[in-house]
C-alpha cells in the first residue's frame, strides 16, 4: 500500500453518516473511493454540487455537471445544484460537516500553509481560505514530508491559509491532532515506530497517552 | 436529513425561551400545521425573527395570540392589532427592522459573514445606536447578523433527503432561514421519494434540513 | 374625478415601456389600473414575484400567489418567483427602475416620511426604507393634505424613511420635483390655480418655467 | 430585455478598457460564442472578472491568451500556465481574491451592499491593506463590492423577456453576475417562447438581462 493509499483510507474513517463533506482535488479526492455509498454522505463540489457521483462512463459525460477541478462527474440520487454564492454559504456558515485538503506545511499552532510558494507557485487560493476558515471540520490528508524535508514544522514558513486551527493532520506515518497545548500524536502508521515519526517531524510532537496503530477504512 | 416527526414530536423539541425563525410573509409560506402543534404545546418565553406579524389567529399571529412570544424581530405589524397593543404595553418586546436588512441579517448569520453594511436605514431612527462604517468614501450602517434556535419552514415540496421546492410568494424568507436555524424543521404540502426532485428545481438542499413533518394522514 | 383617481393616472404616465415597478399597497396600486398592458411593464411585489398579474376570478385563487398585502394575484407570462433576499437584492441594487409609495409627509429636502406616528401608528417600515434608499426612482403619490395640514412640509415632523430626496411626488393639485434647490411646482392639477397650490402648501415651492396642467393616462 | 443580438453585434458593444464579468467555473457556464467574437473583435486594455482563468484557449482562457487582458481579478489561476506567465511578468495586473469572498463582493455590489464583512483571510496575505471591523467582538475584514461595465452569462434556456436558466454546476458565477453589470447579456443553449419557463424555475429575472445572443444558425 502506498503512502496517498495509507492517507486516503485513514482519512475515510473520518467520514460518518449523513455528512456533508468536501475533498480537495488530488489526494483528498481518493478518500470517496474508501467510503461505502450505505453511510449516506454527500460531497459537495464548491463549484456547485452536493451529492457529487462517480466519473460516468465514457460517452455519457454532461459538459455541465463537472467537480471544482473540471472533470466530469455524475449526480447521487438527491443531488441538489447550486451556485456559487449558496456554494461558499454553505462553507463558511459551518453548514459543511467536513473539509479534507492537501497542505504544504502544518505548524505547533495547527495553522495551515497550503496555497502558495513565493517565488514559485502563485495559482491563487481558489476556495482554500473559504474552506479552511469556515468548515466545521478540518482535516489536512498530506505526505509527511516533502523533498527530505518534514511539512510537519515549528512555524510555517509559507504563507498561511487561515488563523484557524484545523483538526486533524493525516500522513503516511501519523495521525496528528491540533490543540491548544501543540501537536498531540494519536496514532501512527501499520509498523511504524514513535521514533520514526520523530525522526521525520520537525515540530515538537506531544504524547497524550497510547498512539496505537491506524485502522484503515 | 434526521428523520421525518409528527407535528406533535417536532412542537416537542422547542423549549421555553427558545428561538424561532419562521417563515412566510403575511401567512403565505408559513407552516402551519407545525404553528398549529406549538400553539397546543405551549411553549412560553420564545423570541419570534419572521418578516411580519400576520393578522390575528393567522400564521405567526397565533404564536403572538396565544402569548406565547416575548420578544419580535420583524419588519411589520401593521396588520396585527393585538400585536400593536402588546407591543405599545409592553408584553412583547418589539426590534423592527427594514425588510432588505432583516432578509440579509438572517443570510449573513447563516452565511458566516460577520454583518450586513447597508445604507438602508442611514439618517432614521434605525440608525440609533449602531455602528457606522466608511468604504470607499460612502457611509454605511452595520447590521448584526442574525441566527436562532430552530426555523420552521413552509414548503411546497420535500423529497427524503430533506430537499426543498417552494411555491411561488410562499418563497419569500423560507430559504434564507434553512441557513441560520440551529435546527431546521420544514413542513412540506408533499413528500416525494428521493430522485424526484431534479437537482436543478432545488431551492433548499436537504443537508441543511434537519427534520420533515411527516405528510398529513400518516 | 376623485383625488386618488387624480394621482393614479398622472403617476401612471411615469412608467415607460419595459420598466421594472414596484407599487405600494394602498393608493399607488391604483396606478395599475392605468398602464396599459401593451407596455410591458414587469409589477414586482416585494414579497416574491416579478410580473405581477391581475387578481383571478373567484374560485380561481392560489394561496401561494399573493402581493404584498396579501391579496390574491395572478401571474403574468414571463413572471418570475423569486425569494426575499433576491428581491430585497432588486430593489437596494437599483435594478428597480421605480418604486410609487405612499406618503405622510415630504418636506424641502425633498425627504419623505411615510412609517411612523410616534404614540399612534407604529407598523413597521416593512420594505419603504429599502424601496425609498435603493430604488432607481421614488415617486411619491400622496393627497396634498390631511385633516387640514398641509403634508408638504418645511420640514419633516415625523421620523424620516430615508435620507434619499425623492424624485417626485403627485397629489391631486399638483406634480412637484425635489430638487438641490428645494421643490419646484412642475404642473398642477386641471382647473387648479398656483394661488390654491400656494394655499394648500406648507413648503416653499419654487417656480421654474411654465406650470402647465397635468396630462392625465 | 432589449433585444438578441448577433454575437458580433454583442462584441462590438465593448470597448476596449471596458471591464468584464464572465460566469463559469473551469469554463464550465462560460458564453462560449460570445467570446469567440469578442476574440475577433480585439477590444483592448480589459478587466477581467471571474472564478479562474481556465485553461489556456478554453473559457475566459481564449481573453487572456488573445492579449486582451490587462488586469485580472479572480480567485485561482493555477492551471493557465500562460495566465501564471503573464502575471509574473507583469502583463497582467492580478489580484486573488479568495473564492467565497469573490463571489459575495460581486453580489454586494449587484445588491448594493457597502461591501463583505468576512473571517477569511484574517491573518493571511489578503488581510494587508484592508481595513478591518469589529463586530459583536470578532474581528472582521472589510471586503469591497465588485461591479463590471459588462456581465457575460452562459445559460442553458432563455425566453424571450430574458429569463434564464442554468444546468447543473453551470450555475457557478453566473447567477451573481447577472447583478453586478451595468450591461448583461446572456447566451443560451436555447431560447424558448415567454411562457414556457414556469416562474419556480426561473433563476435570472429577466429584467435583469439586456441582451440575449440570438440562436446559433439564425
Amino acid at each position: 500500500m502506498d503512502a496517498k493509499e495509507i492517507i486516503a483510507r485513514r482519512v475515510a474513517r473520518e467520514i460518518h453518516p449523513g455528512m456533508l463533506v468536501n475533498l480537495g482535488i488530488g489526494l483528498p479526492s481518493m478518500v470517496a473511493n474508501y467510503v461505502p455509498a450505505s453511510l449516506g454522505v454527500f460531497f459537495q463540489a464548491e463549484n456547485g454540487v452536493i451529492g457529487l457521483g462517480a466519473r460516468p462512463p465514457e460517452g455519457m459525460e454532461n459538459l455541465s455537471l463537472t467537480d471544482a477541478g473540471g472533470g466530469f462527474v455524475t449526480a447521487a440520487p438527491g443531488a441538489a445544484s447550486i451556485d456559487s454564492a449558496m456554494s461558499f454559504g454553505l462553507i463558511r456558515g459551518g453548514h459543511l460537516d467536513m473539509t479534507v485538503l492537501g497542505g504544504l506545511q502544518v505548524d505547533e499552532a495547527g495553522r495551515l500553509a497550503n496555497w502558495k510558494v513565493p517565488g514559485k507557485m502563485v495559482p491563487g487560493m481558489g476556495g482554500a481560505m473559504d474552506l479552511v476558515t469556515g468548515a466545521a471540520r478540518v482535516v489536512v490528508a498530506m505526505q509527511h514530508a516533502a523533498r527530505g524535508e518534514s511539512k510537519i514544522v515549528r512555524s510555517c514558513s509559507l504563507p498561511l491559509t487561515s488563523l484557524r486551527r484545523v483538526d486533524l493532520v493525516v500522513t503516511e506515518l501519523a495521525v496528528i491532532a491540533p490543540t491548544e497545548a501543540g501537536l498531540v500524536l494519536r496514532e501512527r502508521a501499520p509498523g511504524v515506530s514513535l521514533e520514526e515519526i520523530r525522526a521525520a517531524t520537525e515540530a515538537a510532537l506531544i504524547l497524550d497517552g497510547d498512539v496505537p496503530e491506524m485502522i484503515l477504512a | 436529513m434526521k428523520g421525518a416527526l409528527t407535528p406533535q414530536a417536532a412542537a416537542e423539541l422547542i423549549p421555553d425561551g427558545a428561538s424561532l425563525m419562521v417563515g412566510g410573509f403575511m401567512a403565505v409560506g408559513t407552516p402551519a400545521r407545525l404553528i398549529e402543534a406549538i400553539v397546543a404545546r405551549r411553549p412560553r418565553n420564545l423570541t419570534l425573527i419572521c418578516n411580519d406579524a400576520a393578522t390575528p389567529g393567522k400564521g405567526v399571529g397565533k404564536l403572538i395570540s396565544a402569548g406565547l412570544i416575548s420578544r419580535l424581530i420583524a419588519s411589520h405589524i401593521g396588520l396585527n392589532p393585538e400585536m400593536q397593543a402588546k407591543m405599545i404595553s409592553g408584553e412583547v418586546e418589539c426590534e423592527l427592522v427594514p425588510q432588505g436588512t432583516l432578509v440579509e441579517r438572517i443570510r449573513a448569520g447563516g452565511m458566516g459573514l460577520g454583518g450586513v453594511l447597508t445604507p438602508t436605514g442611514l439618517g432614521t431612527e434605525v440608525e440609533e445606536g449602531k455602528q457606522i462604517v466608511e468604504v470607499q468614501g460612502r457611509r454605511f450602517l452595520v447590521e448584526t447578523p442574525l441566527k436562532a434556535d430552530f426555523a420552521l419552514l413552509g414548503a411546497w415540496q420535500a423529497d427524503y433527503v430533506g430537499n426543498l421546492r417552494y411555491l411561488l410568494t410562499a418563497h419569500n424568507f423560507n430559504p434564507v432561514m434553512a441557513l441560520a436555524g440551529a435546527t431546521v424543521i420544514a413542513e412540506a404540502d408533499s413528500i416525494v421519494p428521493v430522485g424526484v426532485i431534479p437537482p436543478d428545481a432545488v431551492k433548499t438542499p436537504g443537508v441543511l434540513v434537519d427534520h420533515l413533518l411527516i405528510r398529513p394522514g400518516l
